[in-house]
Order: C-alpha cells, then structure tokens, then sequence
C-alpha cells in the first residue's frame, strides 16, 4: 500500500521534504519508522514525534493505505 | 479554521489596525499583546540576518484551534488573534503577533502569556536562522 | 523626569509608530503591550460613556521614576515605555498603554505584568466616570 | 505660616482644588487635617492619604512654611 512521508525543519536536510513509501500490506508506523532509518540513516540520531493523518502518535498503530506519515523535529516558532 | 499564518513579517500597520477594530467592543477594558522580533544574535562571530519559518499548516491550524478552545475555555476572554509568519523575517522584524482582549486585565495577560508558551511549545513551525555569511543553524526553543 | 501623560485618548497610530521605533534595536526577541480601554459599564440604567482622568502630576512623575527604576532593576529589559491618558477618553478608547521589550520573552511578560499593577495601585491618577444622562461616579480599582 | 493644600478625585466635590491655610508657627499634619475637618466636615468620613511636598506621609509630622499638603483619594489610574 502507499504511504506517503513528510519531513520538516531540519530533517528535510536529510530526507527532502516528502517520500512516498510502499509498504506491505501489514505494515505498522514503527516499521515504516526502520525502513526511513535504513534508507536515511542520520534521522536515527535525532529527535523527532510522528504524526499519522495529522495526529501525533506516541505508540505504534496500524497503517492503511494513504496514511500521511510526517516527522516533526522539536517545534522553534515564534 | 482560522489561519494564522502570514507571508512575512507582521507590519506595525496592520497591529495598529487589529487594535482599532476593538474600539467597537466597548465591553473590553483591557488588551495585551505579545509580540516576537527576530534578534540578531551572534553565534561564533556570524550574525543572524534573517529567520526563514516553515509550518506543517494543516496539522497547525488544527492545533491551534484545540488551543483557542482550551483558552477561550479557561479565561473570561472577549476574543483573541494570533498571527504567525512564514518564509523569511529579517532581524528586527516582527514574526508572532497574540493579541488578547477582555473585560478586565486578569484575563488578558494571563491569556496571553499561556497562549505564548502553548504557541512556542505545540505548534509545528520551525524558525532556521540564515546568518550573515548565508550559513544557517536551526532555531531551538527554550523557556523564556 | 519622563512625562507618562497624553491630553486625550492613546492613538493606534502612537502605538504603532511606538513598536516600529524598536525595529532598529535588534537584541530585542520580545515585546509585551498591555492597553487599558475605557469600557461602557452600565450603572443603574446609566451607561459610561466616558473617562474624565485627572493626575497630581508632580507626584506621578516622581513616583513613577522610582517605578521604572525598580522595574530595570528587578528584569533585564532592553526598554521600558508608559503612557497614561488625562482628560475625557471616550468609551473605546485608550487610556493606558504600557510597553515592554527585553532579549527574551520571560522579562517583557513579567515586567509588563508588575508594571501595569503598580501603575493602577500606586500612581496619583483618579477617574471619573460620566455615564451618558451628564451623572457621574469615580472609579475605583479593583485586582483583576 | 502659610501652608498651601491640594485636593483631588472627589475630594475635589466637598473642597474644592486648593486652599490656602494659616496655621501657628508650631503647627503639625495632623493638627491641620483637624482643622481642615472643621472647614470641611465631609472630609472626616473618607478613605485618603496625605503628602506633604509630594512624599506621602503616614505619621504626624511637623509643618513648615510653604509646605504643599495634598490630600489623596484612593488612586483609580489605568
């Protein structure tokens, strides 16, 4: 099925802004969390939170098709 | 949704002008007004020129609509703005604009200093500070 | 010594003309505004329609020197600036505007926050409430 | 001596701005609000503080001549 992944502030120096991943049908987040470490390995080492459909997510879960994975690195506005 | 997001800096026009819209409001007796300016500070000799904002929009907008609900929820206001930039605010420029108003001045300035610390912690928007020599470091948050 | 008094309402206009002076200070990361707007607070059947504001100026001023002093001393600001009106200010307008901007956001917050107490609780300013049938009543201050 | 006194707020409804008070070369504050109550019996029941040449004053102290006394309703600034 296909995910698509976003990337924001400065992990888009290591991912661009955006990937689409196909993922096997049973994929969860935190699989889909080690397949973007293979294929980017520096996004290992930083901090980040997850958001699947624009709701962060703490836990694993499920994925389906069209799901809109983004890494957020620490928030800096204002 | 309301959006909160402007292309650039904030002008002190437009502040002036959310103020005077609130002349009409004759039931606010008090306002307080946050506002951010990019500084420029000096790291390892390079100044920071410029801070470049970006946001995941839709997740913001959603964010920042719990957030209204929540303050709206907790203090006697008459009614809040919040302003944000996006893309590129030079040194000395205004980059956050949060604007409270309410019968009485408890509530505002207790509104708008919450709703400051929620914006600067919650929000997804990333500040990149582009220095002088056109290198860059990513902005980090920190209490006060 | 600083004269803190306006003849008349504060102007959006001053305000802004005001934050656009600190563009040109760029260690500054963060302002805070607090405004105090006359409110058309119903009495009786009567409604305010305005503020008559009257001050012992000489001991305003003195003592609102010893305020900003205390003030600088206390929080590690960059500029400090109040306004306060005298005479009649209409319902809608603005009658105090005090204005702070520091490095970081804690400071100008804070310091905004004492400054507005201490200004309501300690300065020589009385007012007088005229409600719209030429009765009147004087204000009186309470926390909040 | 001459002592000059200034009334504000609503102080000013039951005294007027200012009076012009002789009091006896030995005179004190409080000796004055006395007789300032007399001249004004309005004035007893309300809630004010005195300063004498714009410091406020919460003792008795002794009056010299061309002291400015003010008399301070409780302050609605802001």
């Amino acid at each position: 099925m296909a995910i698509q992944v976003l990337f924001f502030g400065q992990l888009t120096e290591i991912a661009g802004n955006a990937v689409g991943v196909d993922v096997a049908a049973t994929g969860t987040l935190r699989g889909l969390e080690q397949e973007l470490w293979t294929q980017f390995p520096l996004l290992k080492d930083r901090k980040y939170a997850l958001s699947v459909n624009q709701k962060i997510i703490k836990e694993d879960i499920s994925l389906a098709d069209g799901d809109v994975i983004a890494f957020l690195p620490p928030f800096s506005g204002g | 949704m309301k959006n909160i997001f402007v292309e650039g800096p904030i002008s002190t026009a437009f502040i002036a002008d959310s103020i005077q819209k609130h002349a009409a409001k004759t039931s606010i007796g008090a306002h307080d007004i946050f506002l951010g300016q990019v500084r420029a500070d000096i790291v390892n000799d390079r100044i920071v020129s410029a801070i470049e904002y970006t946001s995941y929009q839709e997740l913001a907008l959603q964010k920042m609509q719990e957030i209204r609900e929540a303050i709206f929820e907790k203090y006697a206001l008459t009614c809040m703005h919040v302003h944000h930039s996006l893309g590129e605010v030079k040194a000395g420029e205004l980059c956050l604009f949060v604007f409270t108003s309410a019968p009485h001045r408890r509530a505002a300035i207790d509104a708008c200093a919450e709703l400051v610390e929620l914006i600067k912690n919650e929000l997804p928007v990333w500040g990149k500070e582009v220095f002088d020599d056109e290198t860059h470091q990513w902005k980090v948050n920190k209490e006060g």
